[in-house]
C-alpha cells in the first residue's frame, strides 16, 4: 500500500520535474502556459494521491484549490493577457536552449547535493520528492532570469510557487490550512498585479520586453 | 481584541477615503484614521510592557513586536500629515486629480493595515503572507505617478521581491517541516511562540538551510546587498512621503521577520551561525551604500542608498550581539526611521520647489528655503551618525559592542565604511544646501505642514541624542531578553 | 652684584661702542693696506658720524613712526645685547638674559630694520629687506647650535658664565667641539654683518645691496645711528668671539691688573679678528646670493658635527 | 551646590540665552549688541570660573545619566581639574576680546548674511569649546567634540553662497570626522581595559593595559586630535577652513579651537596612558618639526592675509608640540623636573599663540573690512589710515615674531632651554638627534620673523597699492577694543611673566608630578628650573629698553645741534616712484621661495604676446604657482582611489532586471553550497 503510494507520488513528482524541463525547453509562449497547467495538475494529482494516502482532509481542501487556481484560473489569466497585449509568441531567451537545459540539468543535481542531509534523515513518505520541488525552484528561478518577456517572469514565479507546492507537501503534507488558503490568494492577487503591471509596461514601452528596463541605474 | 479593531481601523479608513469624493474629508479621515492606530498601538505597546505578550488565536504581540508596531504607527502618523501639504501643492499645481489622491490613500492604508499584521501575526505562514502583501500593496504606491520609471521602478519591486519573498516561503516550510518532526502536525507548528519554546528539539540542518533562505528572502526586502537592486529604484520613484514609509518602516518590518527566525535560531543552535550571516550581509550592505552614495546623482536614490547603510548596521549590531550591539541595533531601528523619514520629507520639500531629483541641479537651498535646508542638513548630518544626534548613540553602541565582543575587524571596517559614506553624503547635501541659487527661483517654502512634521521629528532625533528616557531605555533591555538565547 | 660690577657693565658696554667706528676703520684701513691702497684713516668712522649727526634728516613721505622710530630701537637693542657680553671682565647682566636674548635683541633690531626698509616703499630697500630676512633666517640655527655647544662644554647659556668657567677651567674644557663652534659662528658672524662674501658693505651698487639697501632712505642723525649701531653689532659679535669661545686672559675677578690685562687681551683678539675679516674681503669675492646658503649650510653643519664630536669624543 | 557648579550652570545658560536671543531678534538692529554682548558676559563668567578653579575650587558636576544598559551608564557629568582650568581661562579671554570686537565686526554682513545666525551660533560655538575642555567623560566627550566641530563647519560656511567656503567646510567636516573616527577608537582601545567610559576611570589606565594596546591607543590620539590640531599632514583643512569662516570665527578657530586638541593630547598621554615609550615623544617631535618648518614656509608664501595667518598657525602648533614632545622624552626618563620645564613651556605658548593669534586674526579682520580684500599685494600704507588697527597689528606680529620682551619670545625662550637642557637625557641617539631639534626651531623663528616683517610691512607700510586701500578707514572703537585688550595681554604676558609661570606650575604640577616654580621664578628672574644653567628676566630687559629709548633719542636729538626734518619724496633714480614700484609681497618671499624650491616645487608661466620687434613686448603676464605637496601626493590619490574603486563597482546597479535576480540566485546558490560543506 505505502509502496504503491510511494511510487504513485514519486511518479507524479517526475512528471512535475519533466514538465519544468518541458518549459525550459520550448521557445514558443502558449506551450508554456498549457505545460504550466499540466504540471500544476499533476501537482494537484500528487497531493490529492498524499491526502489519500495519509487520509488528511484538509489536504484534499489543497488538492482541490491548486487545480482550480494553479492549472485552471492562473493559465486562462496569463492566456488573456498575452491576447489583450498581443506579444509576439516567441520565448526571447538570454540563454540558448541546450545551455538551459544543461544549467537546468546541473542545478536538479545540485539541489540533490543541497538536499541529501535532510533526506537521509527525513521520515515522511513523500520525503524524495524534496530534492525534485528544490531543484524545481531553481529551474524556475533560473528561468526568470534567463527568458525576458514579462509574462515569461511571471511564469517563472508560478513555476518557483509550483516548486514550493511540491516542497511543502513533500516535507510535511503541507501547511496549515489557513496558511495554504492565504498563501494561494496571495500568489492569485500577486499574479494579478504582475499582469496589470504587464499592460501598463505594454502600454508605456510598447513592449513586455524587460530586456529595454534600464532607465534606473547608476 | 484590540487587535483585531487595530486591524479593521486603517481597513476602514481605506475604503472610506476611496468612497469620499472630497479632498479635505478624505484628508481629515485618514489623518483621523493614522491618530486612532497611533492610539491603538500605544495602548497595545503600554499592555505588552506592562502585563507581558497579547496572544490570540492568530495573534501574538511581544515587546518586539509592539516596538516595531509603534514605530510603523508614529511614521505612518507622520507621513500622512506630510502627505496632505505634498500631495496638496501638487493638487494645486494640476500635476494629480482628485482620483489619483483617493486611490493614493486607499492604498496608503492598505499597506499600513499589512504592516501592521506582519507584526501582530503569530503564525510565521501568516507573516510571510503579511510581507508579501505589502509588497503588492506598496507596488501600486510606487507606481503612482504612472510614467515610464515609476512603472519600470515597479515592476522590478514587485518580481524581485515576489522572488526574495518565495524563497522565504520555502525557509518557512522547512522550519515547519522541523518542527513537524518534533512536534507533530498542529495548527500552531508554525505558530513563533511554540518554535521558540520548542526551539531545542528543532532539526539544526533544516534550521540551518530554512535560515539561509529566509535571510536571503525576507534581506532581498530588507535590502541587503547583493538583494537590494531593487531599493533605490523603488524608494526614488514613489511618492516622497511613500519613500520615507518603505525605508523608515517597511524595511524595520521586513528586518523584524528576519529577527524572528534569528530569535529561533538563537534558541536552538546559539546565535553564532545567524549572527554571522547578519554579520556577513550587514558588510556588504555598508560596502554597496559607500560606493554608491559616493558617486550619487539622484538625492532620492542617496537617500535609498543610505537606508540601505543603516539596514546593514542594524544587521550588523543584531550579528554581534551582546548587551550593547542588540540594544544598539534595536535603537538604531527607531533612530533610523525617524531620521530618515526626516530626510525624505526633506527631499520631498525640494523636489516640490526644484522639480528635479538630480543633485547637481539643487543649489542654494538655504538661501530658497532656509527652514527646510536647516532640516535637511540637520536630518543629514543626523543620518550620517554626527552627535548630538540619535543615531550617532547606536552607532556606537554597536560600535562599542564589537569592541566589547572581540570583534575588531568588524568594527574597524564598520568604522571605516561609515566615515566614507559621512564623506559621500556630506558633499552630496552640502553642495545642495550651499551655494548660489538658480536666478529665477523664488524664496518660498512650498509645504508648511511638511515642515512642522519635519520640525517634530528633528527634535525627537535630537533629544534622542542626548537622553534617552528610562522608560524607552527599560524597554529595549526587556526586549534585548527576548534575544537571549535561554 | 655690587656697584663695582654695575660699574663695570656700563663701562665695557660703552667701551664696545666706542671703539665700534674704531674696529671699522681699522678693517677698512688693513682692507686698503692689502689691497696697497692708502685708504682713509682709522679715525675716519668717528669723522663720518659726527658729520651725520651734525645733518638734517631727510625723511620719505611715505613713512611712517615705524621708519621714524627704528634707528632708537636699533641702538637700544645692540645696547642691551652688550650689557649681557662680558668684554673685558666676565661681569656682565647675566640675569638680565643668556645668549639666547642677545641673539634675540639682535633679532629685534633686524625686524625693525627690515620694516623701515619696507616703509619708504623703494624697491631697493624691499629687496635689501627681503634678502637680509632670508640670509638671517638660514644663519640663526647655526647660531643656536653653536650656543648649544657652548652650554653643552659650559653646561650654562649665559655668556658671563661660560667665559668664566673657560677662562677658570682653562684647558681641560677645551674640546674640538669648540674650535667647530666658533668657525660655526664666526661664519655666522661675516653673514649677519653684511660682510664679504654674504654682503660688500662699501658696495652702493644697488643690485648688490644689502644691508646697505635698507638703510638706503636714512640720513643725518638717524642714519648715523643706524651705522653706529651696525658698527656696534659688529663689535658685538667680534667680543663674544673673543671673550666666550676664547676668553683666556679676560679679567674674571675685579681688580685693576686683571682688568687692563683683560683689556688689553680683548683688543688682541679683536685686531687678529679684524684682520682675518679684512684679509678674506680683500681676497674674496663676494658670493651670488643664491649660493650664500651653501656656505651657511656648511656653517650649520659645522655647528651640528661639533655637538656630535662633542657627545662622541 | 558650589560656587563652580553656580557658574558653570549660569554660564551654559547665558549663552543659551545669547543663542536664542540672537536668533529671536535676528531683525532687529540691536541683534549684534545682545547676541555678542551675551557671548562677551559667557566668557566673563568663564574667566572668573577658571579663576576660582585655578584657586584651589574644582568642579564635579553630574548630571542625570544619559544612558544605562548592561553595566555600563553614559552620564553626563563634567569636572574641571587645573588643566582644563587653564584652557578654559584661555577660551574664555580670547573669547571675551572677540566677543566685543564681533559686535561691530559682524556690520560687515548685514543685508547680505543673517547676523542672527552668526551670533546664535557663535554663543554656542564658544559654549561647546568649553564642554569640550571640561567633558568628565568620553562620550559626553564625543558628543562635545563633533558639535563643536559642526558649529565650526556651520562657520565656515557661513557665506554660504561663496562656493570656496562650502568647499572648504567639506574638506573641514570630513577631516575632522576622520579624526573624531580614529579618536573613538582611541577611547575605545582604552574601554577594553577599564570597561568604563568615565575620564575618572581612565586616569592611569595605562597600568592597566599591554604596551601593545598603550602604543596603538597613543597612535590613534595623536592622528585624532592632530588632525584638528592641524599637525602635517593632517593639516591640509586649515589654511582653507580657518581663513573662509568670519574673520572673527577665524581668530577663535585659530586661536583656541586647535588649543583643546593639545588639551586632550595633554591628557591622554600624560593622564590616561602614562608616556610609556621614548619613541612617542620623537614621533611627536618629527611631526612638530616638520609642521613647524613647513607651516611657516608655506605662510610666507602665502599672499591672501587670512590664509597666511592660518598657516602661522600650523607653524606654531609645531612649536607648541614640539614642547610637548620634548616634555614627552624627559618623561619617558623619568626627568621629572625637565619633563615640568618642558610641559610649562608648551602651556605657556599655547596661551600665548592663543593671544597673539587671535589679535592678529582681528586685526585681518579690520584690514579686510576697510580694503575690502584678503589679498596683501593689494593693501599697502594702511598704517596711515588706520594708525590704530596699526598699532595694535603690530604688537601681534612683535610677539610672534619672539620680539622681547613680548609674550611670544618668553615661551619660546623657554622651549629653546628645555631643548637646550636635552643633554641630560641618557640615551646617546636621543640625545644626537634632539639638537636637530633645536635647529628646525630656529629656523621657524627666524622665518616667522621674515614671515611677519612681509606681512607687516606689504599690509600696513609705504604707499597703497589699490584705490580701496587709499581710502581705507579705521574701523570702530569696539572693534580696536577687542584687539586693544589682548594686544595689552601680549605685552604683560610677556614682561610679567615671571609672575605667570608659577601658576602654570600649579597646573603642570600634578600632571608631571613635581612642582618647579620654586627653581624657576626668582624675583623678576626666571630660570629654566636648572639653577646655574642661564637666567632671564623680561620685566629687566623692559625696563632697561624703557630707560634706553628715551635716552638716546635725548642723546641724537642735541647732540650735534637740533636739527629739524625735512620731509620729500623717496629717492627713484629719477623716474617718479608709483606703487607699482614698490616690492611685491611675492617678490618679498621670492628669494626663500628660491632657497627652498625644493619644498615649494614653484612652476612659473611667463607669457608675453610679442610686437613686429622682438625686443618691445605688448604686454607680459607671469604667474607662479608652488605645489600643495601633501594634497597632490597624499589626498588626492586617495580620494580619486576611492572613487576609482567605486566607479569599478558601480556596474553592479546595471538596470537590467535579469542581472538584479542573478545575484540572488547566485547568492542563494553559493551560500547552499558553502553550507554543506561546513
Amino acid at each position: 500500500m505505502i509502496e504503491l503510494g510511494n511510487n504513485i507520488i514519486n511518479g507524479l513528482a517526475v512528471v512535475i520535474f519533466l514538465t519544468t524541463f518541458i518549459i525550459v525547453a520550448h521557445t514558443r509562449l502558449y506551450p508554456w502556459v498549457s505545460t504550466y497547467a499540466i504540471q500544476s495538475l499533476a501537482l494537484g494529482l500528487l497531493a490529492t494521491a498524499v491526502a489519500y494516502f495519509t487520509d488528511s482532509f484538509h489536504i484534499y481542501i489543497v488538492a482541490a484549490l491548486a487545480i482550480i487556481i494553479k492549472s485552471v484560473i492562473i493559465p486562462r489569466f496569463l492566456r488573456y493577457t498575452m491576447d489583450r497585449i498581443r506579444v509576439d509568441k516567441e520565448v526571447e531567451m538570454l540563454v540558448n536552449v541546450p545551455a538551459s537545459l544543461l544549467i537546468s540539468g546541473g542545478l536538479a543535481i545540485l539541489s540533490y547535493y543541497i538536499t541529501e542531509p535532510i533526506i537521509v534523515q527525513g521520515n515522511v513518505i513523500t520525503k524524495n520528492c524534496l530534492a525534485i520541488s528544490i531543484a524545481v525552484v531553481l529551474i524556475g528561478f533560473f528561468i526568470m532570469i534567463t527568458r525576458r518577456k514579462a509574462i515569461t517572469q511571471i511564469m517563472g514565479l508560478m513555476v518557483m510557487e509550483n516548486g514550493l507546492f511540491l516542497a511543502a507537501i513533500a516535507t510535511s503534507y503541507g501547511m496549515p490550512l489557513i496558511v495554504e488558503i492565504g498563501i494561494f490568494f496571495d500568489i492569485l492577487v500577486g499574479v494579478l498585479i504582475m499582469g496589470v503591471f504587464a499592460f501598463q509596461i505594454n502600454r508605456t514601452f510598447e513592449t513586455v520586453d524587460t530586456g529595454i528596463l534600464r532607465r534606473l541605474r547608476d | 481584541m484590540i487587535i483585531e479593531a487595530l486591524l479593521a481601523i486603517p481597513m476602514i479608513a481605506a475604503i472610506l477615503v476611496y468612497l469620499i469624493k472630497h479632498r479635505r474629508a478624505i484628508e481629515l479621515i485618514s489623518t483621523m484614521g493614522m491618530a486612532m492606530v497611533l492610539a491603538a498601538c500605544a495602548y497595545l505597546a503600554w499592555h505588552v510592557f506592562s502585563r507581558g505578550p497579547v496572544t490570540g488565536s492568530f495573534w501574538y504581540l511581544d515587546g518586539l513586536g509592539a516596538y516595531v508596531l509603534l514605530i510603523i504607527a508614529f511614521i505612518g502618523t507622520a507621513a500622512t500629515i506630510y502627505s496632505i501639504g505634498y500631495l496638496g501643492r501638487e493638487y494645486e499645481h494640476h500635476e494629480i486629480d482628485l482620483g489619483r489622491i483617493r486611490y493614493y490613500y486607499l492604498f496608503f492604508h492598505v499597506f499600513i493595515f499589512t504592516m501592521l499584521l506582519v507584526c501582530v501575526s503569530s503564525n510565521l505562514g501568516i507573516m510571510w503572507i503579511a510581507i508579501e502583501a505589502t509588497t503588492l500593496a506598496s507596488a501600486f504606491l510606487v507606481g503612482f505617478y504612472n510614467k515610464d520609471t515609476s512603472v519600470e521602478a515597479a515592476w522590478k519591486y514587485i518580481i524581485i521581491c515576489s522572488v526574495g519573498i518565495t524563497l522565504a516561503l520555502l525557509g518557512t516550510i522547512l522550519i515547519y517541516a522541523s518542527s513537524v518532526n518534533s512536534l507533530g502536525e498542529s495548527p500552531d507548528a508554525l505558530s513563533w511562540p511554540t518554535l521558540t519554546e520548542h526551539a531545542k528539539n528543532l532539526d539544526p540542518t533544516l534550521l540551518r538551510i530554512a535560515f539561509i533562505l529566509v535571510i536571503i528572502g525576507y534581506g532581498t526586502k530588507v535590502g541587503f546587498a547583493p538583494m537590494h537592486t531593487w531599493l533605490p529604484d523603488a524608494h526614488s520613484e514613489a511618492p516622497t512621503p511613500i519613500s520615507g514609509l518603505l525605508s523608515g518602516v517597511l524595511l524595520n518590518v521586513a528586518m523584524y521577520g528576519i529577527l524572528r527566525y534569528h530569535i529561533i535560531l538563537t534558541d536552538a543552535i546559539g546565535p553564532g551561525y545567524s549572527g554571522s550571516l547578519l554579520i556577513l550581509f550587514g558588510l556588504l550592505s555598508l560596502a554597496a551604500a559607500a560606493v554608491f552614495i559616493l558617486l550619487q546623482k539622484d538625492y532620492k536614490r542617496l537617500l535609498a542608498y543610505s537606508s540601505i547603510e543603516h539596514m546593514g548596521i542594524i544587521a550588523i549590531g543584531f550579528g554581534i550581539g551582546g548587551p550593547f550591539g542588540i540594544f544598539g541595533a534595536l535603537l538604531h531601528i527607531l533612530n533610523h526611521a525617524i531620521t530618515k523619514s526626516l530626510m525624505f520629507f526633506g527631499a520631498g520639500n525640494i523636489l516640490l520647489k526644484f522639480k528635479t531629483k538630480s543633485i547637481n541641479d539643487v543649489k542654494g537651498i538655504a538661501t530658497l528655503m532656509p527652514l527646510t535646508a536647516a532640516f535637511f542638513m540637520g536630518g543629514g548630518l543626523a543620518i550620517t551618525g554626527s552627535p548630538p544626534f540619535g543615531i550617532f548613540i547606536s552607532e556606537l553602541l554597536i560600535l562599542i559592542a564589537g569592541f566589547a565582543e572581540g570583534n575588531y575587524p568588524i568594527s574597524i571596517i564598520y568604522l571605516l565604511f561609515l566615515v566614507i559614506i559621512f564623506a559621500g553624503f556630506m558633499y552630496h547635501i552640502s553642495r545642495m544646501a550651499f551655494g548660489e541659487p538658480p536666478a529665477d527661483a523664488t524664496k518660498e517654502e512650498p509645504n508648511y505642514i511638511g515642515l512642522s512634521v519635519m520640525a517634530v521629528l528633528l527634535m525627537v532625533a535630537l533629544a534622542l541624542g542626548l537622553y534617552i528616557p528610562h522608560m524607552l531605555s527599560g524597554i529595549l533591555a526587556n526586549i534585548v531578553k527576548i534575544f537571549g538565547g535561554s | 652684584m655690587g656697584p663695582a660690577q654695575i660699574i663695570i657693565i656700563i663701562l665695557q658696554t660703552a667701551l664696545m661702542v666706542a671703539i665700534a667706528p674704531l674696529l671699522t676703520g681699522i678693517i677698512r684701513k688693513l682692507k686698503a693696506l692689502m689691497q696697497s691702497r692708502k685708504g682713509p684713516g682709522v679715525l675716519q668712522p668717528y669723522y663720518d658720524l659726527y658729520k651725520l649727526f651734525c645733518k638734517e634728516s631727510v625723511v620719505s613721505m611715505n613713512a611712517s613712526w615705524v621708519f621714524q622710530l627704528t634707528p632708537y630701537v636699533c641702538m637700544a637693542a645692540v645696547l642691551v645685547a652688550a650689557l649681557m657680553v662680558p668684554a673685558i671682565s666676565t661681569t656682565s647682566l647675566n640675569f638680565v638674559g643668556d645668549l639666547i636674548v642677545v641673539v634675540y635683541m639682535l633679532a629685534m633690531m633686524r625686524f625693525f630694520m627690515a620694516l623701515a626698509a619696507l616703509d619708504t616703499g623703494s624697491a631697493f630697500g624691499g629687496m635689501g629687506s627681503s634678502r637680509e630676512m632670508t640670509l638671517s633666517a638660514i644663519a640663526e640655527p647655526t647660531i643656536l647650535m653653536a650656543i648649544f655647544t657652548m652650554a653643552l662644554i659650559a653646561h650654562t647659556t649665559s655668556l658671563g658664565d661660560i667665559s668664566y668657567q673657560l677662562s677658570v677651567h682653562g684647558l681641560d674644557l677645551v674640546r674640538p667641539a669648540l674650535f667647530l663652534a666658533f668657525a660655526a659662528l664666526f661664519i655666522a658672524t661675516l653673514a649677519e654683518n653684511a660682510r664679504v662674501p654674504v654682503d660688500n658693505p662699501a658696495t652702493h651698487l644697488e643690485l648688490t645691496m644689502i644691508h646697505e639697501g635698507m638703510i638706503l632712505e636714512y640720513s643725518g642723525k638717524q642714519l648715523g645711528l643706524m651705522e653706529l649701531s651696525s658698527m656696534t653689532k659688529l663689535m658685538l659679535f667680534l667680543t663674544i668671539l673673543a671673550s666666550v669661545f676664547v676668553p683666556w686672559g679676560i679679567a674674571t675677578e675685579i681688580s685693576a691688573l686683571s682688568l687692563s690685562i683683560g683689556l688689553a687681551l680683548l683688543i688682541v683678539k679683536v685686531l687678529i679678528m679684524a684682520a682675518v675679516i679684512a684679509y678674506i674681503e680683500s681676497s674674496m669675492a663676494k658670493l651670488r646670493l643664491f649660493r650664500v646658503p651653501s656656505l651657511l649650510t656648511l656653517s650649520f653643519m659645522m655647528a651640528l658635527i661639533a655637538v656630535m664630536s662633542f657627545y662622541i669624543l | 551646590m558650589n560656587t563652580e557648579e553656580a557658574l558653570f550652570i549660569t554660564l551654559v545658560l547665558v549663552s543659551a540665552i545669547g543663542a536664542t536671543g540672537a536668533l529671536v531678534l535676528r531683525k532687529s538692529k540691536y541683534c549684534a549688541h545682545i547676541s555678542f554682548g551675551m557671548a562677551a558676559i559667557a566668557a566673563a563668567i568663564g574667566i572668573a570660573l577658571a579663576g576660582s578653579v585655578l584657586a584651589g575650587g574644582a568642579l564635579n558636576l553630574d548630571l542625570p545619566a544619559q544612558l544605562e544598559i548592561g553595566g555600563l551608564s553614559l552620564t553626563m557629568s563634567f569636572t574641571m581639574d587645573g588643566l582644563s582650568a587653564f584652557f578654559v581661562m584661555a577660551i574664555s579671554v580670547v573669547g571675551f576680546a572677540i566677543s566685543i570686537y564681533s559686535v561691530s565686526y559682524v556690520r560687515e554682513y548685514e543685508g547680505r548674511y543673517s547676523i542672527g545666525l552668526l551670533g546664535a551660533v557663535f554663543n554656542l560655538f564658544l559654549l561647546s569649546m568649553i564642554l569640550v575642555v571640561t567633558a568628565g567623560n568620553a562620550i559626553i566627550f564625543l558628543i562635545v567634540w563633533e558639535v563643536m566641530s559642526l558649529l565650526s563647519y556651520l562657520l565656515v560656511v557661513y557665506e554660504n553662497r561663496r562656493n570656496e567656503s562650502v568647499s572648504a567646510g567639506f574638506l573641514y567636516i570630513v577631516m575632522t570626522h576622520i579624526g573624531t573616527a580614529f579618536i573613538t577608537l582611541g577611547f575605545l582601545v582604552i574601554f577594553t581595559a577599564t570597561a568604563s567610559f568615565d575620564f575618572s576611570t581612565f586616569q592611569g589606565a595605562g597600568a592597566l593595559m599591554t604596551p601593545m594596546s598603550k602604543s596603538l591607543a597613543f597612535l590613534l590620539f595623536l592622528i585624532g586630535f592632530g588632525t584638528k590640531a592641524g599637525i602635517m599632514p593632517m593639516h591640509v583643512w586649515l589654511p582653507y577652513a580657518h581663513p573662509a569662516a568670519p574673520s572673527n570665527v577665524s581668530a577663535l578657530m585659530s586661536g583656541v579651537m586647535v588649543k583643546t586638541a593639545i588639551f586632550m593630547l595633554i591628557k591622554c598621554v600624560f593622564e590616561f596612558l602614562g608616556v610609556a615609550d621614548t619613541w612617542w615623544g620623537l614621533l611627536v617631535l618629527l611631526a612638530a618639526s616638520i609642521s613647524a618648518v613647513l607651516g611657516v614656509l608655506y605662510a610666507l608664501n602665502e599672499i591672501d592675509m587670512k590664509r597666511l595667518l592660518a598657516y602661522s598657525t600650523v607653524e606654531n602648533v609645531g612649536i607648541i608640540l614640539i614642547g610637548l614632545g620634548v616634555s614627552m622624552i624627559f618623561m619617558s626618563y623619568g626627568l621629572k623636573g625637565l619633563a615640568a620645564l618642558a610641559l610649562i613651556a608648551t602651556l605657556f605658548h599655547t596661551f600665548n599663540h592663543a593671544l597673539f593669534k587671535a589679535l592678529l586674526f582681528m586685526g585681518a579682520g579690520a584690514v579686510t573690512h576697510a580694503a575690502h580684500t584678503k589679498n596683501i599685494e593689494k593693501m599697502g600704507g594702511l598704517i596711515k589710515r588706520m594708525p590704530w588697527t596699526g598699532a595694535l597689528f603690530f604688537i601681534g606680529a612683535l610677539s610672534i615674531a619672539a620680539i622681547p620682551p613680548l609674550n611670544g619670545f618668553v615661551s619660546e625662550w623657554l622651549i629653546f632651554q628645555s631643548l637646550l637642557l636635552s643633554f641630560n637625557v641618557p640615551e646617546m641617539a636621543v640625545k644626537i638627534l634632539l639638537p636637530m631639534t633645536i635647529g628646525m626651531l630656529a629656523l621657524t623663528g627666524a622665518l616667522a620673523a621674515a614671515c611677519f616683517v612681509r606681512a607687516y610691512g606689504i599690509t600696513f607700510l609705504a604707499a597703497p597699492r589699490s584705490e580701496h586701500a587709499a581710502e581705507a578707514k579705521e574701523v570702530p572703537g569696539t572693534m580696536l577694543a577687542g584687539m586693544a585688550t589682548l594686544a595689552l595681554l601680549c605685552v604683560l604676558a610677556g614682561v610679567l611673566s615671571v609672575y605667570i609661570i608659577p601658576a602654570i606650575d600649579k597646573i603642570t604640577a600634578p600632571v608631571v608630578g613635581i612642582s618647579v616654580a620654586s627653581k624657576m621664578s626668582f624675583g623678576i628672574i626666571m630660570k629654566p628650573a636648572d639653577d646655574s644653567f642661564s637666567s632671564m628676566s623680561p620685566l629687566a630687559i623692559a625696563a632697561i629698553l624703557a630707560i634706553l629709548l628715551p635716552l638716546i633719542f635725548v642723546i641724537t636729538r642735541y647732540y650735534g645741534g637740533r636739527k629739524n626734518m625735512v620731509y620729500g619724496d623717496t629717492w627713484d633714480c629719477g623716474t617718479p616712484l608709483t606703487s607699482r614700484n614698490e616690492y611685491t609681497g611675492t617678490a618679498y618671499s621670492k628669494s626663500i621661495n628660491m632657497i627652498f624650491s625644493a619644498i615649494y616645487r614653484p612652476s612659473k608661466e611667463l607669457v608675453a604676446r610679442p610686437t613686429a620687434s622682438p625686443y618691445i613686448r605688448k604686454d607680459m603676464s607671469y604667474a607662479d604657482h608652488t605645489e600643495p605637496i601633501f594634497e597632490k601626493y597624499l589626498y588626492s590619490p586617495v580620494a580619486s582611489l576611492a572613487i576609482k574603486v567605486a566607479r569599478q563597482l558601480s556596474f553592479i546597479q546595471t538596470g537590467s532586471i535579469q542581472a538584479y535576480l542573478a545575484y540572488i540566485f547566485i547568492t542563494l546558490v553559493v551560500l547552499l553550497v558553502v553550507f554543506r560543506w561546513i
